[in-house]
């Protein structure tokens, strides 16, 4: 197995470069850029909702089985359920669980934490976070990378850089 | 070498985040747990005592009546302890010379109080009123658990603030007839009256006894 | 707003002739610098003292019991709520610039947003521990929390600082965990750009990872949008809280409709002040004059300007419903207010939050550094006093006339809060000075948009 | 509440012999706690033998007296587990029925104050009992060979049969002994004038029960005079009209503000030169028929127009001429056996102190005195300087002074003989209308010490005295063992109250004429209404309570008028220098409102040097002053002291006015619906619902509920320091409301106390549930819950909520054995405040439930109830509509407190309606 990368100057480059090798079936494709090109398509928002839902009414839930039923006491003549005055921490509630599962979903998505990959080995790829827009082909077909590197060529990219994998 | 981490780190990271996921996770289980654990709320450890006094003997072996020494606690909030008086009616003629009553002799001698350890020990901030459960027929053996079964007196139950609400929500099926109040093992029996009876009986009922005031002032 | 922002005669917001790999160089750079500036250490080191005398003074009162502070009867809160407030008003313009602001889309907001962040999460955790630290029993904080006990008791879920509990303790979490995920690129590019093994380290550990790969932008982005577009009602809901927590008694002057609005009005006021009074000398400072330029600062001066109206807008409705609502405390506490022994807080808040940023009406005196400074400071004190006026004239001037009493604080109160200034500039000192300061992967995208 | 009967079979000596070893015990444990006030020792120490009648928890009352300044009050001292930890009134006792003064409820403080463990001392070097004996040895010999002629006594006011017993058989012994009398702050006007009117000494007791009309003359009628309890209670008695038939109408004229003046329909501030006139025009109108100018012209139309229901009242202050005069006055308005009798005096040989004290000092300058024995009076403190008591004792070769503490006196005798405690020792008293109480020890001495009646029988005699034999012996012709037990249980001597004296007013006094004062600054000596002449100091809870009328703790500034104040541009807590005669003293300075404009007052009571922790220091001490006679000058120094200070208000504000109310007759509108408005929307409400009514005509401000309630709740004390800054827990306050101009105020007093409201606005913001209702309606505080947000306190309108700033408890230098052991004692940082004595209501609805079928709780009252001489409180359930309180609230005069913040107190306030003169104005 093997990685090759072609890291592009332009994202339009590696736009086209990135189609062309998915389109030849060559391998697994990857890109790395140091600005964000893709957008959409997550399912997160939806796991954010989700959590935030469950967190406002759970938390709703627990204040009025809290008041109703474990422990009901007259506070200030109130009724026991006082649903107006549990809002406020099932807004929070949902918010705050909202957030902690869009970080969570985002590293399990990710697959983060993922301190070592295989591109890291290349000399240059570093500065897919500075100005070169990477596209990597994962292989284990010398020809198939071979034809890679071809396909690629009139793109021009600024490096090519194959490593183990 | 442009990898800046091995392989083997991605391992490790993932292992540390669910490491430190679990950890807190248990952290939070065991301050859940630790208070409810017999251990922390010294269930079943027998307390040390300048007398090694035996209920086992003298309530199921001597057949004595707990109102014999605990003469207060019909009456009065606190059970009490017997007075070394009560002790040296019998040991004055039994067991004269017995190395481990010689604290007993002693304090009769010298007009000094036995001083025992608390045993079942609430915190000053709860006012329990031992003479009210008997009167509405909470055996002793509720919250003493069995005392006649005891070489060395410990505590039965955990004394928790959730253990006397469990009750005071619903006494019902814990009472007994005012006769059997000081019996230990005592069990329900088909002459039993039900516990709807006895609430009637003992006209509990009138108070909310979960209120913060009944034990708390 | 856009229309008015992109006004061509306003200096762009970033220096023309910048790319990519250029703002990633001079931003990583100040990161990656092998000595530290003297300035900075300097600062520093005044931080830290300033921290270790607020921590002894954080363990004297809690050896002593809250005694030693100025708390009295009938004024019960004092300095403990008035800096917590503060503070909490404080972390809302961090909050404010980078999710409420990402969400309207504005590009001035790129070289902003790290900044302000990290202003939130240390201001935030500043204001966090006075609610601890206030309790008589700070040891028992975690009552507030609904947790199954052998008690079988539970919190109070209709006070509102059950709510304030809740809110703060939310805010700081998501806060942080925004912050962290607003880094995470970052920490990867200074993780590319480090040479030394030890930084390396030290950021891929911080990076977890991250390297810009197509399946990671994807849902990064998509996630970003989702918790600025979280965090933009949390702030508005905390400081709502905030307000509630006051607007929720019976206190002559608390009980009021408005509260709720005028604290968020209020807190965004303080933090823009902040963040306007950081970043001056930080572009200064650290050379930064390229990507926060003049049009950066204009727009915080007009921010400041429209807060100082809104502001404004509520002290006016302050002393109308005094009398308006024709209870004969309300006004007696009010006249207090305006002419009793605390008459000069009244005052000075007015003059500082409201009539200086009227200044700013023009772009001239906008374009005025130390005009800005003075003004920012001016508000950042104002709001502190605005706080002070209502933490502590209103039980001080309740419905009983004998019981209505004085208040002073003590050389503890002062020496906790300097202590809390310590803690927030150690904190943001160390980030300036480990971090890059402004959102680098942001500015890429910048540039390239620009170009 | 009933006095409890002794337990046992005799009831003589054995209950006694019982509870005495069950405190021993008890004794022992606080040794052990006093020293770690903070450790709690957690065994259980049962007792050897039990004794009857004492269980572990349980709790037993015994009659007893407290005799402060000659002044005998029967109290009720309540044990619990055989220990003494509440003092109640008697109600069986005349002084008493049943109420306390502040000073009465503090007394059991004073029973356990460290400061009292002090050895027998010989010039301050501790000696042993065996060394006292052969001095004592000694010095009956040296009697022996002239008849005592060298020996001198010295005591207050005796009004203890058995003490004046003692007295005499040491005066029998020894022919040449002398006996002097001396009080501190003596009454001498009052013996003076009535010696002057009546031609003998005699006691004129004023009965308010008649009385409709009253006029006080700088009158100290319900502060220091005889009875002062019970003329306030009769006097409240008369104060609403919705309470009791008869009304009655109160004027004064006065120096400084009186409990009465404030209390009073008309108040009319006098210096002396006005008093004189007052005095002169009020003869000349009833005794001669003239036309008087000015203030009293109405005010004599008034008590002429009542004979026989009007009574006029003359302070100490008033010179005995005056004095003489006013009886004459009295006596013409036909008071005599209606509004007044008079009868012998409880004291055994009243004599004008100030003279016996003078013929004292001059014979022991003159070295006639080889031996002074001194019984239970600081003289060194108290002698006006100008008598030179101090130099002159030095001469003398032996002095004894048998003291409960050490004071500045047992300093300077070369024998300190530790007394015991009036509660641990046998007594009796005549109460101020004769009726005698006797008192049994309440418990074995706590720091050893020796009873009056040991030590005297020394001085003629071999065998040290046996207390309660002598005590018994004073009694045996009158009392047989029956009627002895039948009076110890009691707390009186039935049927023993002195008859009326068949003794004629002398002509002559009607034409008395008193000196005319001269003009200028007049200067007023005042005891402190907390520390009489100075031997309360020492007492904590009275330093820490604001006084009635200053509202200054912590200090005895000197009063001055708002005329002087605005003259020489004082403030609180300005330092003035006071020059009168030869004398000079400085003090800080108090504004008093309602003080005549030329007047200054110096309180005493301060600045002693020698009271223990508590009292050393405090205040300024006036004692120069006394004695010295002319008009006094006043300097400011420029200095300034912060002074301590409780709840003082503008009683013209419109928000006062929702507080505490006045009302005008025409306002009175019976309430609505008799039922009280009951907010049982909740269900699972009990069946007994608590609620208080506090009637502001009867509230005269005497602090009583103040500190009964510190006694009852364990309320710690904070200091000085603490003070200032307003941390002070009293659950209990007393609001002061001033109307009017500063020189003449209507001032409405307020009990302020929790107001256990439906809708507490207090619970609803608690975040920790740590403050709810329970289902009898009581607005409950659980300490142990309570985390201190004090967000409570900032939302409580009434702001009765005391936050413990510090560990207040564990910083009293009082054993945690004393306390009351049915009420938490709060550590710091926890919100607490009044309870409606929850201890009690548990008490009560124990006795209840364990006596079966539905006996509703009863009779439960609370400890400020309880104290309170006036009745201003009613307590109870008011879910009956037949209770006591519900008939309260339902009076037409019933309000709550902001009733528009409709928070529903449980607390509701009848309104004060005055009763005034429609021929005066009645700001005047
Ligand atoms: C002969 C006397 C005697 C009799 C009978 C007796 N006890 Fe005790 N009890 C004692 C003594 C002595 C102690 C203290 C020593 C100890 O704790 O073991 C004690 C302690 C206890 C304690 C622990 C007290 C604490 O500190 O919490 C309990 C509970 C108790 N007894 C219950 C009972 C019951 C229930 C009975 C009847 C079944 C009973 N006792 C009968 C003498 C007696
Ligand atoms: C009714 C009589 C009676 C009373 C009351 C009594 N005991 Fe005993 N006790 C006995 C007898 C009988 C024995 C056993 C003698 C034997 O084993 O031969 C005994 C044994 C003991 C023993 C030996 C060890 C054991 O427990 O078996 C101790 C210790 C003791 N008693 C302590 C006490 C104390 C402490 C008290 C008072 C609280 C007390 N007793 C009251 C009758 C009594
Ligand atoms: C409902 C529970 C309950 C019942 C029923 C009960 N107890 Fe207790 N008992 C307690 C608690 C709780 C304490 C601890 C009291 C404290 O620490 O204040 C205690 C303490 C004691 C003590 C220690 C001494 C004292 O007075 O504090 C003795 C002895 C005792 N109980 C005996 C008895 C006897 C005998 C009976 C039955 C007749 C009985 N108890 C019934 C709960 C109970
Ligand atoms: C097994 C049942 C039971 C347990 C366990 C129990 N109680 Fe009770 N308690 C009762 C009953 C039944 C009553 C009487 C209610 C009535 O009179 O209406 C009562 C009454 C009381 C009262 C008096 C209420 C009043 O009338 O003021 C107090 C105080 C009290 N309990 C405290 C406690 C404390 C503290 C505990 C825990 C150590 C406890 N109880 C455990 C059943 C129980
Ligand atoms: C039936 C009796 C009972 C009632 C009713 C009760 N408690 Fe308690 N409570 C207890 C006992 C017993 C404990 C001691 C438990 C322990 O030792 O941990 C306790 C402990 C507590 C504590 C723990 C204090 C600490 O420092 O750990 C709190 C808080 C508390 N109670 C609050 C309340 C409140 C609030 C209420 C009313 C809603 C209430 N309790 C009603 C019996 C009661
Ligand atoms: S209410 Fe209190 S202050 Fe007023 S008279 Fe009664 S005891 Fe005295
Ligand atoms: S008076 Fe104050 S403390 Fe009492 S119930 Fe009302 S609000 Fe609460
Ligand atoms: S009711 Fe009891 S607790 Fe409340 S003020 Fe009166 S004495 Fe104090
Ligand atoms: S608000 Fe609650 S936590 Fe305590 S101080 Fe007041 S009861």
């Amino acid at each position: 197995m093997a990685h090759l990368l072609f890291g592009f100057a332009s994202p339009e480059a590696l736009q086209e470069a990135a189609r062309r090798l998915r389109v030849e079936r060559l391998g697994a494709v990857e890109t790395y850029t140091p600005v964000p090109l893709t957008g959409g398509g997550s399912w997160i928002p939806w796991l954010i909702l989700a959590a935030g839902m469950l967190g406002a009414t759970g938390a709703f839930l627990l204040q009025s089985v809290a008041t109703v039923w474990s422990d009901p006491l007259n506070v200030g003549g109130r009724p026991d359920f006082s649903w107006p005055a549990f809002m406020p921490m099932a807004l929070e509630s949902g918010l705050l669980c909202g957030v902690v599962a869009g970080v969570i979903g985002f590293l399990v998505a990710a697959r983060l934490p993922m301190p070592y990959r295989p591109v890291d080995e290349a000399e240059t790829f570093r500065r897919a976070s500075r100005d070169l827009f990477f596209v990597a082909l994962r292989s284990g077909n010398a020809a198939a990378l071979a034809h890679a590197r071809a396909l690629l060529h009139d793109l021009r990219p600024a490096v090519i850089e194959e490593v183990a994998a | 070498m442009a990898a800046i981490f091995t392989p083997g780190a991605n391992l490790a990271a993932k292992l540390v985040l669910i490491g430190g996921v679990a950890a807190g996770a248990g952290g939070l289980g065991w301050w859940w747990l630790w208070p409810r654990t017999n251990y922390a709320r010294r269930v079943g450890f027998p307390v040390e005592q300048p007398v090694p006094f035996s209920h086992e003997h003298h309530v199921a072996g001597l057949g004595i009546d707990c109102r014999f020494c605990h003469a207060a606690v019909e009456s009065s909030a606190a059970a009490g302890l017997p007075p070394t008086y009560t002790c040296m009616t019998c040991h004055s003629q039994v067991w004269t010379n017995a190395a481990v009553l010689a604290p007993v002799r002693q304090s009769f001698a010298r007009h000094r109080p036995i001083a025992w350890q608390r045993v079942t020990d609430l915190p000053d901030y709860v006012y329990f009123h031992h003479a009210i459960h008997i009167a509405k027929g909470v055996g002793c053996e509720e919250c003493h658990g069995r005392i006649d079964r005891m070489a060395l007196t410990a505590k039965a139950r955990p004394m928790t603030m959730g253990f006397c609400l469990d009750c005071h929500r619903d006494p019902g099926p814990r009472l007994r007839p005012r006769a059997a109040v000081t019996e230990m093992g005592w069990r329900r029996g088909p002459a039993t009256p039900p516990a709807q009876a006895l609430l009637a009986a003992y006209h509990i009922g009138a108070r909310r006894l979960t209120d913060c005031s009944i034990c708390h002032r | 707003m856009t229309e008015s922002i992109s006004d061509l005669a306003i200096p762009p917001v970033i220096a023309p002739g910048e790319t990519e790999a250029a703002v990633t160089d001079q931003i990583s750079a100040l990161a990656l610098r092998e000595g530290t500036w003297r300035w900075w250490w300097i600062g520093f080191a005044l931080s830290v003292a300033l921290l270790v005398q607020g921590i002894f003074a954080a363990c004297w009162a809690f050896a002593q019991g809250i005694r030693v502070w100025g708390n009295d009867w009938p004024v019960m809160w004092g300095f403990p709520i008035i800096n917590y407030v503060w503070w909490i008003g404080i972390a809302s313009g961090g909050t404010f610039i980078s999710a409420f602001f990402f969400l309207v889309r504005v590009e001035w907001r790129t070289s902003l947003s790290r900044i302000a962040e990290t202003l939130t999460v240390f201001a935030a955790a500043c204001a966090g521990l006075y609610p601890i630290f206030h309790l008589g029993r700070p040891w028992l904080f975690y009552w507030l929390f609904p947790y199954p006990n052998t008690m079988g008791l539970w919190p109070q879920f209709r006070s509102p600082l059950f709510w304030d509990f809740a809110a703060i303790f939310a805010y700081v979490t998501a806060s942080v965990l925004f912050w962290y995920f607003g880094l995470l690129p970052d920490l990867a590019t200074l993780r590319d750009r480090a040479s030394r093994r030890g930084t390396q380290v030290f950021y891929g550990v911080l990076a977890l990872g991250f390297r810009g790969s197509g399946r990671e932008w994807g849902h990064y982005r998509a996630v970003y949008a989702v918790l600025a577009a979280i965090m933009a009602p949390m702030v508005v809901s905390v400081h709502s809280i905030v307000g509630l927590d006051f607007a929720g008694a019976l206190t002559t002057g608390w009980h009021s409709t408005q509260f709720p609005p005028f604290f968020v009005f209020g807190a965004v006021h303080s933090g823009f002040a902040a963040v306007l009074f950081l970043v001056l000398p930080l572009r200064r400072l650290l050379g930064l004059e390229p990507f926060i330029t003049g049009r950066h600062v204009d727009v915080l001066g007009r921010l400041l300007l429209t807060t100082a109206l809104c502001v404004g807008y509520s002290y006016i409705m302050d002393a109308f419903f005094a009398f308006y609502r024709g209870e004969a405390a309300e006004r007696l506490w009010f006249l207090d207010r305006v002419s009793g022994v605390h008459a000069s807080v009244y005052w000075a808040t007015l003059v500082l939050n409201v009539a200086l940023p009227q200044m700013l009406w023009w772009r001239s005196l906008r374009a005025s550094q130390p005009l800005l400074m003075l003004v920012s400071a001016g508000v950042i004190a104002g709001m502190w006093l605005e706080r002070y006026g209502i933490v502590v004239t209103s039980p001080q001037h309740d419905h009983i006339p004998s019981a209505w009493g004085a208040y002073a604080a003590t050389v503890w109160d002062w020496s906790l809060f300097t202590g809390t200034v310590g803690l927030f500039f150690t904190g943001f000192l160390l980030c300036v000075r480990l971090l890059p300061v402004i959102s680098i992967f942001e500015l890429r995208e910048l540039v390239r948009g620009q170009r | 509440m009933t006095v409890r009967d002794r337990p046992g079979r005799d009831a003589l000596a054995p209950p006694l012999a019982q509870r005495r070893r069950v405190l021993g015990l008890m004794a022992a444990s606080m040794a052990l706690a006093g020293c770690d006030p903070g450790g709690e020792d957690r065994a259980l120490l049962p007792p050897v033998r039990q004794p009857p009648g004492i269980q572990p928890g349980g709790v037993n009352r015994y009659a007893s007296v407290l005799t402060a300044g000659g002044e005998a009050s029967g109290v009720v001292v309540t044990h619990r587990s055989g220990r003494p930890v509440k003092i109640e009134g008697n109600p069986n006792h005349p002084a008493s029925l049943g109420a306390t003064d502040a000073v009465g409820q503090a007394a059991i403080l004073d029973l356990y104050d460290p400061w009292r463990a002090a050895s027998l001392s010989r010039q301050g070097v501790p000696q042993a009992e065996g060394v006292l004996l052969e001095a004592l040895a000694a010095l009956r010999t040296g009697f022996a060979a002239d008849h005592g002629a060298g020996l001198r006594l010295l005591t207050g006011s005796v009004v203890s049969p058995s003490l004046a017993r003692a007295i005499d058989a040491v005066l029998a012994a020894w022919p040449g002994a002398r006996w002097h009398q001396w009080d501190g702050i003596p009454r001498d006007n009052v013996l003076h004038g009535a010696m002057l009117a009546y031609g003998q000494p005699v006691a004129v007791v004023p009965r308010l029960e008649a009385a409709g009309l009253v006029l006080g003359l700088d009158s100290d009628l319900l502060e220091t005079a005889p009875g002062h309890l019970r003329h306030a209670r009769f006097l409240a008695a008369g104060r609403n009209p919705t309470r009791a038939d008869t009304r009655n109408r109160i004027y004064a004229a006065e120096a400084t503000p009186t409990l009465l003046g404030v209390r009073g329909d008309h108040r009319h501030p006098a210096g002396p030169q006005e008093m004189h006139r007052i005095v002169m025009g009020l003869a000349a109108s009833v005794l001669r028929n003239e036309r008087p100018e000015g203030w009293i012209a109405a005010v004599t139309g008034d008590l002429k127009a009542h004979p026989g229901r009007a009574l006029v009242h003359a302070g100490p202050d008033l010179p005995a001429e005056a004095q003489a005069l006013v009886h004459a006055v009295n006596e013409a308005l036909g008071g005599r056996g209606r509004t007044f009798e008079v009868i012998d005096p409880p004291q055994r040989d009243p004599v004008l102190q100030e003279d016996s004290l003078r013929a004292l000092v001059a014979d022991m300058a003159d070295g006639r005195v080889r031996v002074l024995v001194i019984l239970g009076s600081n003289p060194v403190f108290t002698a006006p300087a100008s008598l030179g008591f101090a130099a002159a004792l030095a001469r003398v070769p032996s002095s004894l002074a048998l003291a409960s503490a050490p004071d500045e006196t047992t300093d300077a005798v070369t024998w300190f003989v530790p007394a015991v405690h009036e509660l641990e020792d046998w007594g009796d008293a005549l109460a101020f209308d004769g009726t005698a109480a006797i008192a049994q020890p309440q418990l074995l001495p706590l720091q050893g010490g020796r009873s009056p009646f040991e030590l005297l029988p020394l001085l003629y005699g071999f065998t040290a005295g046996d207390a309660r034999a002598w005590v018994r012996d004073t009694w045996r012709d009158r009392l047989d063992d029956t009627a002895w037990r039948e009076a110890l249980s009691r707390g009186v001597v039935p049927g023993s109250a002195a008859p009326a004296l068949p003794v004629a007013l002398r002509a002559e006094a009607a034409t008395l004429a008193p000196p005319a004062p001269p003009s200028g600054l007049a200067l007023r000596i005042r005891p402190d209404s907390h520390l009489g002449d100075g031997r309360h100091a020492g007492n904590a809870w009275l330093q820490e309570a604001p006084r009635p009328l200053t509202r200054v703790a912590w200090e005895t500034p000197v009063l001055i008028s708002p005329q002087i104040a605005a003259r020489e541009r004082l403030a609180n807590g300005d330092v003035v220098r006071l020059a009168c005669g030869t004398a000079t003293v400085t003090a800080p300075c108090w504004i008093m409102p309602g003080q005549a404009a030329e007047v200054v007052v110096a309180v005493a009571g301060g600045g002693r040097w020698q009271a223990g922790p508590v009292g050393t220091g405090v205040g300024s001490d006036v004692t120069p002053l006394r004695g010295q006679s002319g008009v006094v000058g006043l300097r400011r120094t420029g200095d300034h002291v912060a002074i301590a200070c409780g709840t003082r208000a503008d009683g013209g504000l419109e928000l006062s006015r929702d507080v505490a109310k006045r009302m005008a007759a025409a306002q009175q509108q019976p309430k609505p619906s008799p039922q009280p408005s009951l907010y049982p929307p909740r269900s699972g409400g009990g069946a007994v619902q608590w609620g208080m009514s506090i009637d502001l005509n009867a509230c005269i401000g005497c602090n009583a509920c103040v500190i009964a309630c510190q006694a009852e709740n364990n309320v710690p004390v904070v200091g000085c320091e603490e003070m200032l800054r307003h941390r002070e827990m009293h659950w209990l306050r007393i609001d002061h409301y001033d109307e009017g101009p500063v020189e003449t105020p209507r001032t409405m007093l307020q009990p302020m106390l929790c107001q256990h409201c439906e809708q507490a606005p207090c619970e609803i913001v608690c975040p920790v549930n740590a403050t709810v209702h329970d289902a009898e309606g009581l607005n409950l505080q659980v300490y142990n819950r309570c985390v201190g947000t004090r967000f409570c306190s900032n939302n409580c309108p009434y702001k009765v909520r005391r936050f413990n700033f510090g560990a207040y408890a564990r910083e009293e230098s009082r054993p945690p054995a004393t306390r009351n052991p049915e009420v938490s004692v709060r550590g710091r940082g926890v919100m607490e405040k009044c309870s409606f004595c929850l201890q009690r209501i548990a008490e009560a609805r124990v006795a209840a439930d364990t006596a079966g079928p539905a006996a509703a709780e009863a009779g439960v009252v609370t400890a400020c109830q309880a104290a309170c001489p006036t009745r201003a409180f009613s307590f109870g359930n008011v879910a009956d509509p037949d209770s006591e309180v519900s008939r309260r609230k339902a009076a037409p005069l019933s309000y709550a407190a902001l009733e528009k913040l409709s928070t529903s107190p449980r607390v509701s306030y009848e309104a004060r309606l005055d009763n005034p003169n429609p021929a005066l104005d009645q700001d005047d």
